[in-house]
């Protein structure tokens, strides 16, 4: 069994899904010849043709557009926005039409589209292409929003997303779409799209994040354990809906918990955690609930990049004023 | 040194004048003897006036939210419907309700979406046709995915949409046409240009000759109609909608008509338009045209008025009845805003459904 | 001095903003010889002339990325979108350049504009024309959001909006257009962009609200203060940046916050306050914070929009929760 | 019956050949005998060429970060430049460094920028254009806002902007276009062909036989010209700025070029684009035919030839390392990305600002 890559395994799930189900087409942006700016739909066109991998002209509102009027007749678009920024011109027709369709007509019309793209920060690109908007997407009714962030989770996730009868906002964490290889059996097992993976177990602090930041996270938990704390790492995967049945359990089981995420705090994914947490976790928690979080700022141009987002020394400070509490 | 790469022309169509004459005898189309036909969409066109003047004495009543009728457009969208067949798809913006009662909508589904109850959009025919479209211009694009979705399932289907003077301005409606010029799409956009996108005159939107033109921009084959003209509407959507399902790709078409009532319920008109310009676009109005031409050509009689007007009334009635009493009879239940969410309800919706069934009556219909 | 309502304080604002500099024009759909389809802008076209207030062609694309251009470049536009749901093809231009033109050049330009529209459900309107989607602006860097809930502050704060260097979201609450008449002075004093309003002082109990909301809120409040329970109500009004001190302050005294909010919850403003309450004030919570918001569906089409939306009860409800606490 | 209500064209100009010749003697435009100012513009496409390469060779040894490169567009780009005033503004996409570098803008500026560092922005001069725009077509709007702010205050300013053959396909153009119709704005919209977005040939965005017809849709002027010929495209451009400024309204002009290197140096264009197509289109780049024109006419020489590369290898050289020095030594501290968001650091930024103090080295420079 090969040992694949996250972007790997975003393809072979692309690939397993396209041969089974003839309706699933994937379009976009350079999918085609080019098979992706980052090599996401490599190879797919020369496999299933030029009418299921399908270059688009440059227009992100006919993209998002075409693939909601496509997946009401038929079709099961997968469609690639090529960097995160450049999605900003697709919330129309999500927000107003994807996630609306099935509810608007009572069930007669359902829109069961994919919409995938990089996102975040920390591959030294230009500007627009490191921004992670997740919240943006999470805040809308009737659209789910999936972050993967290891080889065989693509592929399960990715794998889910393009069966699921709904619309789902597929971002993949660019950062680490190479950064570790796993084996990935192509089973066509697919994943849950509403469960949490706990990374981790730990009885000190629950450490919640998603996508690339689980690199730092990780590491921050190393650290902590080397100074005799027990933390347990929790992989949100799938922000919308969110999982909390898992951080609570968790969290009340450590009574601390760290939200780590690359984005802008203000009215985050983040802050919907912890707000879940001053609700319905309230009583188990031993210490505030600190969210480390990407400034509310501009992401900057690459020199600053990796200021601007959570460092391993900022997740292990926070977690160490969480443990301070007792 | 310049040489000419590219040229091209907008015509304008119309058949029929304002006072039911005949144009130009050599020149028309053989429909124009289809008396049948004519009969037949004439009908229908009475019928979409007389369920708009319904739609309207009702909402004045309190019994429907605002509405936007479709007076003055009714051969423009008659048109349309007609020009489909059952399978193609049409993405309609908001008034096009001569459209949607030829292809098989209730009249008590329209006054249902207008009276806030999505069941209205749970169009009993045709299963596949999209909802109306408050965002405006965005159904060109849903139409264009139609339409590629077709083409990839090669099925001999056409998909049209609708967009207005005002829409056309929209980035979404170019993009249609640029798609529609990348894959030679089966598609046909219509421009509905009444004048007016409420107070601001087509004259604002731009100083373009035409909005047909906006179909060049794609090299599309582009042309206007006169809207008010049921011959010349009829016969440009035919050719459009054979072109479509022939594998020729799109067409844009721009019927010029008015908007002979306020914008919605909502709007007084009265503001900011000239009680003249009105006046004289009653002169050019698409039903008085089409019976004096019928009549002419002993196609159809008073009596033959008076029993369809007898008939309009009473089925409009009996529309307006079943809407009534469906939405005090059977009114959606608060837990209907979760259950067509997903196909499955995700745990956090079921949790808060379960919690709206405390409130089953709190802050209801106000 | 005439009672006025909250959209005739807009008209005011709009007008003394004119009056003082000339830089500023206001352009929107029907915004002309109409005055806005719901008056706001009444009799400004007769006054300032058609330069100064323009009628758009409908393309909301262009109104956004237009205002941006004329932002950066000597004009101070103050933006109608006709309604909230219309927004979302703008969403690109206020996210990716009027949050970020100051930031991008370092000063050398910037984006002294504001859009304005009416927001919120409750009026019978049709789709699409009664959402709440303050928390996707808010999640932008760069950009100020906010809402005001009567005519005086409607007045003040939409002056200081129009005069900030930098871009303003500027949502107004249409339930209550013309709900209450206020004696409004027209002296060109703005209110500050970043503070709280304490509406209602009390001990027991914090609720804390912006819009529309803060009608069932008070009556909510009302009813409570009738069963002998002391309530504080807090009108949020800035959304972004958001005045958590003084929301800090009322929880820490009362020990118990419940926010409301009309729009879904899923990463919301709502989410936000109650996060911060997670972290810096959880050490003086006696209760969970409960959210009390539109449920994470598409708002209804009119017939069950006030179903959708937080009713007294709910809000009576969830305050009772957390007194029951102690 | 038809009338035909709008006819347009669109015109092809060419002045200079592959080979350096002037295709019709008789109706060359008289700055094809302006050479003083060739010269100077054949300067300055040479240096850009020369900077191109420069940046390509930082990237490659790590020191720049993605490059977008100019190769083949410099006539377009230049001509751009030079039919501007300064106080006329200009919205850039990425890679028309030829129009900045004559506007003023630095080239350590152009490095700043691809080198991460958002100061690149802040343009020595001019003062008002517009920064690099990465949301392609963006731009279109930003200049259409500019035009009508300089329309407002009646000052006699051009606002120009760039799009490319993927750019035109969005509905931002299409919108531009629309404005500059409804508002006759001093607005000039160049389409700069280069015949690739990225992988995505020309003829993928739509089957329109040219770009400029979508200037049509807004009844704009639209012409094309030879984007490797400096003569027509700066010919096109005075005349479009004259009548812009002249209060004629706006333009669009298509300059047909190639984009002869990788999209940006994160592309491999020889994994989709065949080596014959690229080498065919070295034949009619545009700095080889001025250099030929320029020496058949006496106005230019070998030795200046030589003299100029010299100096443009010395003047990119110097820029290089201005960049680099700044970037070593005088890097923007973590709290830079707080201090320009606002005119006035609001409470929360300032707390997160003041936090960020204590991990001014955290995850540095990777
Ligand atoms: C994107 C969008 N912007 C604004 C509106 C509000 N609105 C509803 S109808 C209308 C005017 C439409 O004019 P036009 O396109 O000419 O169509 P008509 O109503 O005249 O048939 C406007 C501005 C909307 N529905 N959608
Ligand atoms: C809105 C948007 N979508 C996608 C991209 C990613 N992207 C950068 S350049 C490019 C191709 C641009 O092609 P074209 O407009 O022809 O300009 P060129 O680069 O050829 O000069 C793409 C797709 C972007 N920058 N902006
Ligand atoms: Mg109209
Ligand atoms: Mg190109």
């Amino acid at each position: 069994m090969a040992q694949i890559t996250l972007i790997e395994g975003i393809t072979l799930a692309l690939a397993r899904a396209m041969e089974e189900d003839d309706s699933v087409i994937v379009l976009g942006e350079d999918v085609g010849v080019n098979g992706g700016v980052f090599r996401a739909t490599a190879g797919l066109q020369s496999r299933f043709g030029d009418e299921r991998v399908i270059d688009t002209p440059l227009a992100e509102v006919m993209i998002a557009g075409m693939s909601v009027g496509m997946a009401a007749q038929g079709i099961k678009p997968v469609a690639e926005a090529q960097f995160c920024g450049f999605t900003m011109p697709m919330v129309d027709h999500l927000m107003c039409h994807a996630g609306r369709m099935r509810n608007r007509t009572r069930g007669r019309l359902s829109c069961p589209m994919v919409l995938r793209f990089p996102s975040g920060g920390g591959i030294h690109a230009p500007e627009h292409h490191s921004e992670s908007p997740e919240a943006l997407y999470a805040h809308m009714p009737g659209i789910r929003v999936v972050i993967p962030s290891s080889p065989s989770r693509a592929y399960g996730l990715l794998l889910a997303a393009i069966r699921d009868p709904d619309p789902v906002v597929f971002m993949e964490p660019k950062r680490i779409y190479r950064w570790q290889r796993e084996e990935v059996i192509d089973d066509g097992e697919e994943l849950p799209l509403d469960v949490c993976y706990t990374l981790r177990d730990g009885n000190d602090l629950t450490l919640v994040t998603w996508g690339a930041m689980i690199k730092e996270t990780l590491q921050a938990a190393d650290e902590l354990e080397k100074q005799g704390i027990s933390v347990e790492v929790i992989d949100v995967a799938t922000i919308s809906p969110l999982d909390m049945d898992t951080i609570y359990e968790s969290a009340s089981r450590t009574g601390r918990c760290v939200i780590i995420q690359e984005a802008p705090r203000h009215c985050s994914v983040a802050s919907e955690i912890a707000a879940g947490l001053a609700d319905a976790g309230i009583w188990n928690l031993h210490a505030p609930v600190k969210r480390v979080c990407g400034y509310d700022t501009v992401m900057p141009l690459y020199r600053n990049e990796m200021k601007y987002m959570p460092s391993v020394r900022r997740i292990v400070d926070a977690a160490q004023q969480v443990l301070e509490v007792s | 040194m310049a040489r000419t790469v590219a040229a091209f022309k907008v015509d304008h169509f119309q058949f029929l004048g304002p006072d039911g004459k005949l144009l130009d005898n050599q020149h028309v189309p053989s429909l124009a003897r289809d008396f049948e036909r004519l009969r037949e969409l004439y009908k229908l066109m009475v019928l979409t006036r007389t369920f708009d003047k319904k739609a309207i004495a009702l909402q004045r009543t309190g019994k429907l939210g605002t509405y936007a009728s479709s007076l003055g457009h009714e051969a423009a969208h008659v048109a349309i419907g007609a020009a489909m067949q059952d399978e193609d798809c049409f993405a309609p913006m908001y008034r096009e309700y001569g459209a949607q009662f030829y292809r098989g909508v209730k009249m008590s589904e329209v006054l249902m979406y207008w009276g806030g109850d999505e069941r209205g959009n749970d169009f009993s025919q045709p299963k596949h046709d999209f909802a109306w479209c408050v965002p405006i211009a965005t159904q060109c694009l849903h139409a264009a995915g139609a339409a590629m979705a077709f083409k990839l399932k090669k099925e001999p289907r056409v998909a049209v949409s609708v967009v207005g003077d005002g829409g056309s301005s929209k980035g979404d409606f170019l993009e249609a046409i640029n798609a529609a010029s990348a894959w030679k799409l089966p598609l046909v956009l219509v421009v509905v240009n009444n004048q007016w996108a409420i107070s601001v005159p087509r004259s604002k939107q731009n100083t373009a000759a035409t909005l047909a033109q906006k179909g060049i921009a794609g090299g599309l084959p582009s042309i206007q109609v006169d809207g008010n003209d049921l011959i010349a509407c009829l016969w440009a959507m035919d050719k459009a909608v054979k072109a479509a399902r022939d594998g020729k790709g799109a067409f844009v078409i721009e019927m010029m008509t008015y908007r002979l009532s306020d914008h919605t319920t909502a709007d007084d008109a009265r503001r900011y338009r000239p009680k003249e310009e009105v006046d004289e676009a009653w002169e050019k109005e698409p039903l008085l045209r089409l019976r004096k031409y019928l009549i002419s050509q002993d196609a159809w009689d008073d009596g033959q008025e008076e029993e369809l007007t007898n008939e309009c009334v009473e089925f409009v009635q009996q529309a307006a009845d079943e809407y009534l009493d469906l939405v005090a009879n059977d009114p959606q239940p608060v837990t209907a805003m979760f259950d067509y969410m997903f196909a499955e309800l995700p745990h956090d919706l079921a949790e808060q459904r379960a919690y709206s069934e405390k409130y089953p009556e709190d802050g209801g219909h106000h």
